[in-house]
């Protein structure tokens, strides 16, 4: 439930400038979002992404060093409109082209696709990569309906290395499009969440139960059992992150190498998750998969939902150099 | 008899009012087979429009004012209902251009251009269970109106009614577009807050062309 | 509330786990809780951190270069007992003696004490500098009976960036305690947070109110007043941590330089305290107080209560740059 | 008629039944003005030191016996009651010697000694509204009926008695020291967790006396 609020209407006006402000080192607000406070001396593709507002650390805690040069910022878990993806990619672009990467959602592709196209037609060379790591949003044989949760993480992450490392933007878009290929991710929940001056939550799940497979906006699960042990998550997790249809072309398990996201939605809390992590790591072991640079906590989240995700990037030596480079950002650090 | 500018602004007016009245109703059908906020984009797109229109000189023609219905809501929706909705009133204002009365003809040519622009962007097809399903068949109807040789509101009625019943024909399909795709038979039952949430956009335009007309 | 879990007589000891096998770059386990994985090579004095579980990323996530050598994990919002935090201080010295430091809660002063003087008679060097921060525990005059709530992070940081740069134990111990003096906080909560396996939460706040004052146990508030709004909250928060009695010697409002700390207890999302954080600035600014290197996020948590609290650090030259030094722990990261 | 082994395996029996059964109860004192985890504490602590008791020697010196309770309560307990009881443990064992049977005054050096230790850990006074509010009553009550000449469990019962009493005299105070010193006038008209469990503790000793002297 969120309880902190002014007006309903002006929160996220609102959030942006705390946003803004509290993290004037690293961003600076444009209209429609932000971009990097500091822009770098040297040209390069810049990688713009963005999406529905109440997902923090998605998507304006990404920006920095090392990852996005700007975020567009929609609505609560509304796609930001035409204009503020335009405004943003005009803010962002420094001149060698743009990257969008964003989840993939109906609202998001017709505006950002919109914004795409205005951009283009002013000459500024402009590329999309959808983020579709949700398994249980299509079958593997559809994998480009599917639509994207916290495996943005990963698709940005490795663009924005790329990017960083003066990549041109055919290989910015190529080593993304890579890293969407290997990503995949599914979800569950125990409550929904509320927005800010709601009177009830987007969904709700029965005491005791647990969602599988709903998306991050409230959208439904598609099945629904009893909340089970942090064990018994563990194992549904990689039972279905493992089977057959989702191990992407070119991967083996045993002896493959792969980045966990372990992914608290919201009211998940940390020490919950290293619970659960302990038996995936034990799981995964057991299958023969090498885990690199685990990380557990909040990556996307959905608002206070109570719920959790799991994705897995199988990398390859490239994917998971870029994966471990240097990234300095609101909420996604590390050293090189 | 065509309809003008009054038609305009009294549409957008009586849009206004029923999105706000049936903001909940729209969101509670959006939460049940995609995120929940479908009132709550359209409440704010038409209520910066009525903002934009407050100032609008009374000389303005149709195509213009619809134009700037368009790109109200194309920069403050978002959602995928923003960009459709936008294109829709942008491709049919263009089909307007400086027209002042508009004939049923004409009704007809803004129908179809606002519907062909929806499925430009969002290239959803009839049956898809989108706002399609509900724009799609009040374009027939129109156009069969107009043929006919009814008046312009007579033809709008027409359309608002055929996109009722299309609105309804949503409950028992699977959805192939937009965030309730992702359900497959779980949808099933549900009506698609798009197609009811356009049934009452084009309902809006009869009330306000009799209106005007009378 | 907690739901995952596999038997809450094991859930510490598996978090635990889970914790180091995530972490395993930053963290060893050992019988108590966790230490670095990688010893220095230069010899220097420690920093013991330490208490009761369920507070993540306090204590454990901020363990690593820059921050603290060990921390002792007890239960979950129980004290360490005084044998796992003397196993700590064993594996987190480092020849040059010791710094424990923590919040003032008397089980942790009991075992804390306890297990100094153990390592004491093995002729260990080992001091103590207790977190005293919220401000709504005592009255100023009892300063030092007051108990640690989040503030436990500045002086941490302090004391850490102290024995980084290899300062001896007087000096970590001289600028911790000087940290503790210029630090302040006060927290509020909406509900009340349910340990794992428990029926009930441990305390619980009437829908629609805010409990004023309370500790980050469950332990009941001071005060209770209907939720305001995010900007009320502000006004709240400023309104007693710039209380004449509240502001340290040395400090004039106008003019000073402090390092904010708007922490989530759990529940409150970053979102909200983004909005909370946007009146704060404001607030603080027309006092002429300069904001530096905000902090939003978690910090010091409750589980999941939804909550808040604010910690003012009061800087001066030597605590600014002792604060900004960089890091590199699970939880808290920063480049110099 | 001393008390050996034996009384001692039974109070420990006896404390971890006592202690499981208030569980919930000694949680729910603490929830009140503290953090709701004092019977889960004794709890954990208890059933190690039954583990650690199901394995001891016959031979074993009820002064070595209660120094196992000591450092197994410190080892695992934490919180505040660990170290105290622990230490009340520890110093009333450090008391008894080597003597394989106690007598009336033996029994009132154990808990004389008990009581210091917590003083010399907690520095609370009587009237702070802690455990010490049961210790200190009952070493006093226990020095009378073995100055009276009482028999050994006479001397627990009467330890029992008057801590159950100073367990309930906590009610009207403001607390000085733990977690409920924080709460001011809060606290008054709650018992204090620790006095409470104290005098289970005391009064299943008591127990345990009549049951081996019988
Ligand atoms: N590709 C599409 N073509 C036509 N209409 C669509 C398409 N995708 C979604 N819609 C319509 O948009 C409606 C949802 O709008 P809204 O809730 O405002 O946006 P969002 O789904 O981004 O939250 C759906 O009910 C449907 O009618
Ligand atoms: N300084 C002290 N001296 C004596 N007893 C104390 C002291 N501090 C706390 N206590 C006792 O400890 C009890 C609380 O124990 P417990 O709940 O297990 O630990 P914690 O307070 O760390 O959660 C209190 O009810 C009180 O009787
Ligand atoms: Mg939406
Ligand atoms: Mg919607
Ligand atoms: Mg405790
Ligand atoms: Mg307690």
């Amino acid at each position: 439930m969120t309880r902190l609020w002014n007006d309903p209407q002006r929160f996220v006006d609102e959030m942006i400038d705390g946003f803004a402000l509290a993290n004037a080192g690293y961003v600076r607000k444009v209209r429609g979002g932000v971009t990097r406070s500091t822009r770098s001396p040297e040209p390069g593709p810049s990688l713009v992404i963005g999406g529905g507002s109440g997902h923090y650390p998605a998507f304006a805690g990404l920006v920095g060093p090392g990852l996005a040069h700007g975020a567009a910022m929609g609505n609560l878990f509304a796609s930001p409109s035409t204009t503020q993806i335009e405004s943003v990619i005009r803010a962002s672009d420094r001149g060698d082209g743009v990257l969008l990467s964003y989840g993939n959602y109906a609202g998001d592709v017709l505006n950002f696709t919109a914004a795409q196209e205005a951009v283009r037609a002013d000459g500024i060379d402009c590329r999309t990569v959808l983020v579709t790591d949700d398994i249980f949003s299509a079958p593997p044989d559809a994998r480009d309906t599917r639509r994207g949760i916290a495996g943005d993480l990963t698709v940005f992450k490795i663009a924005g290395a790329a990017a960083e490392e003066g990549r041109s933007l055919d290989e910015v878009e190529r080593v993304a499009r890579q890293g969407n290929e290997r990503t995949r991710s599914m979800g569950v929940a125990f409550t929904g969440c509320t927005l800010p001056g709601a009177d009830e939550p987007l969904f709700s799940v029965p005491e005791g139960r647990m969602a599988v497979g709903l998306g991050i906006h409230g959208e439904p699960g598609i099945d629904e059992t009893d909340i089970p042990t942090a064990e018994g998550l563990a194992e549904l997790f990689v039972e279905h992150l493992l089977s057959p249809g989702e191990i992407p072309d070119g991967v083996t398990i045993d002896g493959a190498r792969c980045v966990p996201i372990l992914n608290g939605l919201g009211s998940v809390k940390s020490e919950e998750l290293f619970v659960v992590y302990r038996s995936l790591a034990l799981l995964l072991g057991e299958r023969g998969v090498t885990l690199v640079d685990p990380q557990v906590g909040e990556f996307c989240t959905s608002f206070d939902m109570a719920g959790a995700s799991l994705t897995l990037l199988w990398v390859d030596d490239e994917l998971e150099g870029l994966w471990t480079a240097a990234a300095d950002t609101p909420a996604f650090r590390r050293g090189s | 008899m065509g309809l003008g500018i009054s038609w305009v602004t009294a549409w957008v007016d009586d849009t206004v009012t029923v999105v706000s009245d049936n903001r909940v109703r729209l969101s509670e059908l959006d939460r049940e087979i995609g995120d929940g906020d479908h009132g709550e984009n359209l409440d704010r797109g038409f209520t910066a429009v009525k903002a934009k229109f407050d100032g609008l000189a009374a000389d303005t023609s149709p195509g213009a004012a619809l134009k700037l219905v368009a790109t109200t809501l194309i920069s403050t929706v978002g959602g995928a209902s923003g960009p459709l909705l936008g294109t829709a009133y942008l491709k049919g204002a263009q089909a307007l251009g400086d027209a002042t009365e508009l004939d049923s003809e004409q009704l007809v040519a803004f129908l179809t251009a606002a519907r062909d622009g929806v499925v430009m962007r969002g290239k959803a097809e009839i049956g898809d269970k989108t706002m399609i399903d509900a724009w799609t068949p009040a374009v027939d109807a129109a156009s069969a109106a107009a043929a006919e040789g009814k008046s312009p509101s007579a033809v709008l009625r027409a359309a608002a009614d055929a996109a009722i019943a299309g609105a309804a024909s949503t409950e028992p399909l699977v959805a192939h577009k937009g965030r309730a795709s992702y359900l497959g038979e779980r949808a099933v039952g549900h009506r698609d807050p798009g197609a009811e949430s356009s049934s009452l956009i084009l309902t809006a335009a009869a009330d306000a062309a009799e209106a005007t007309e009378s």
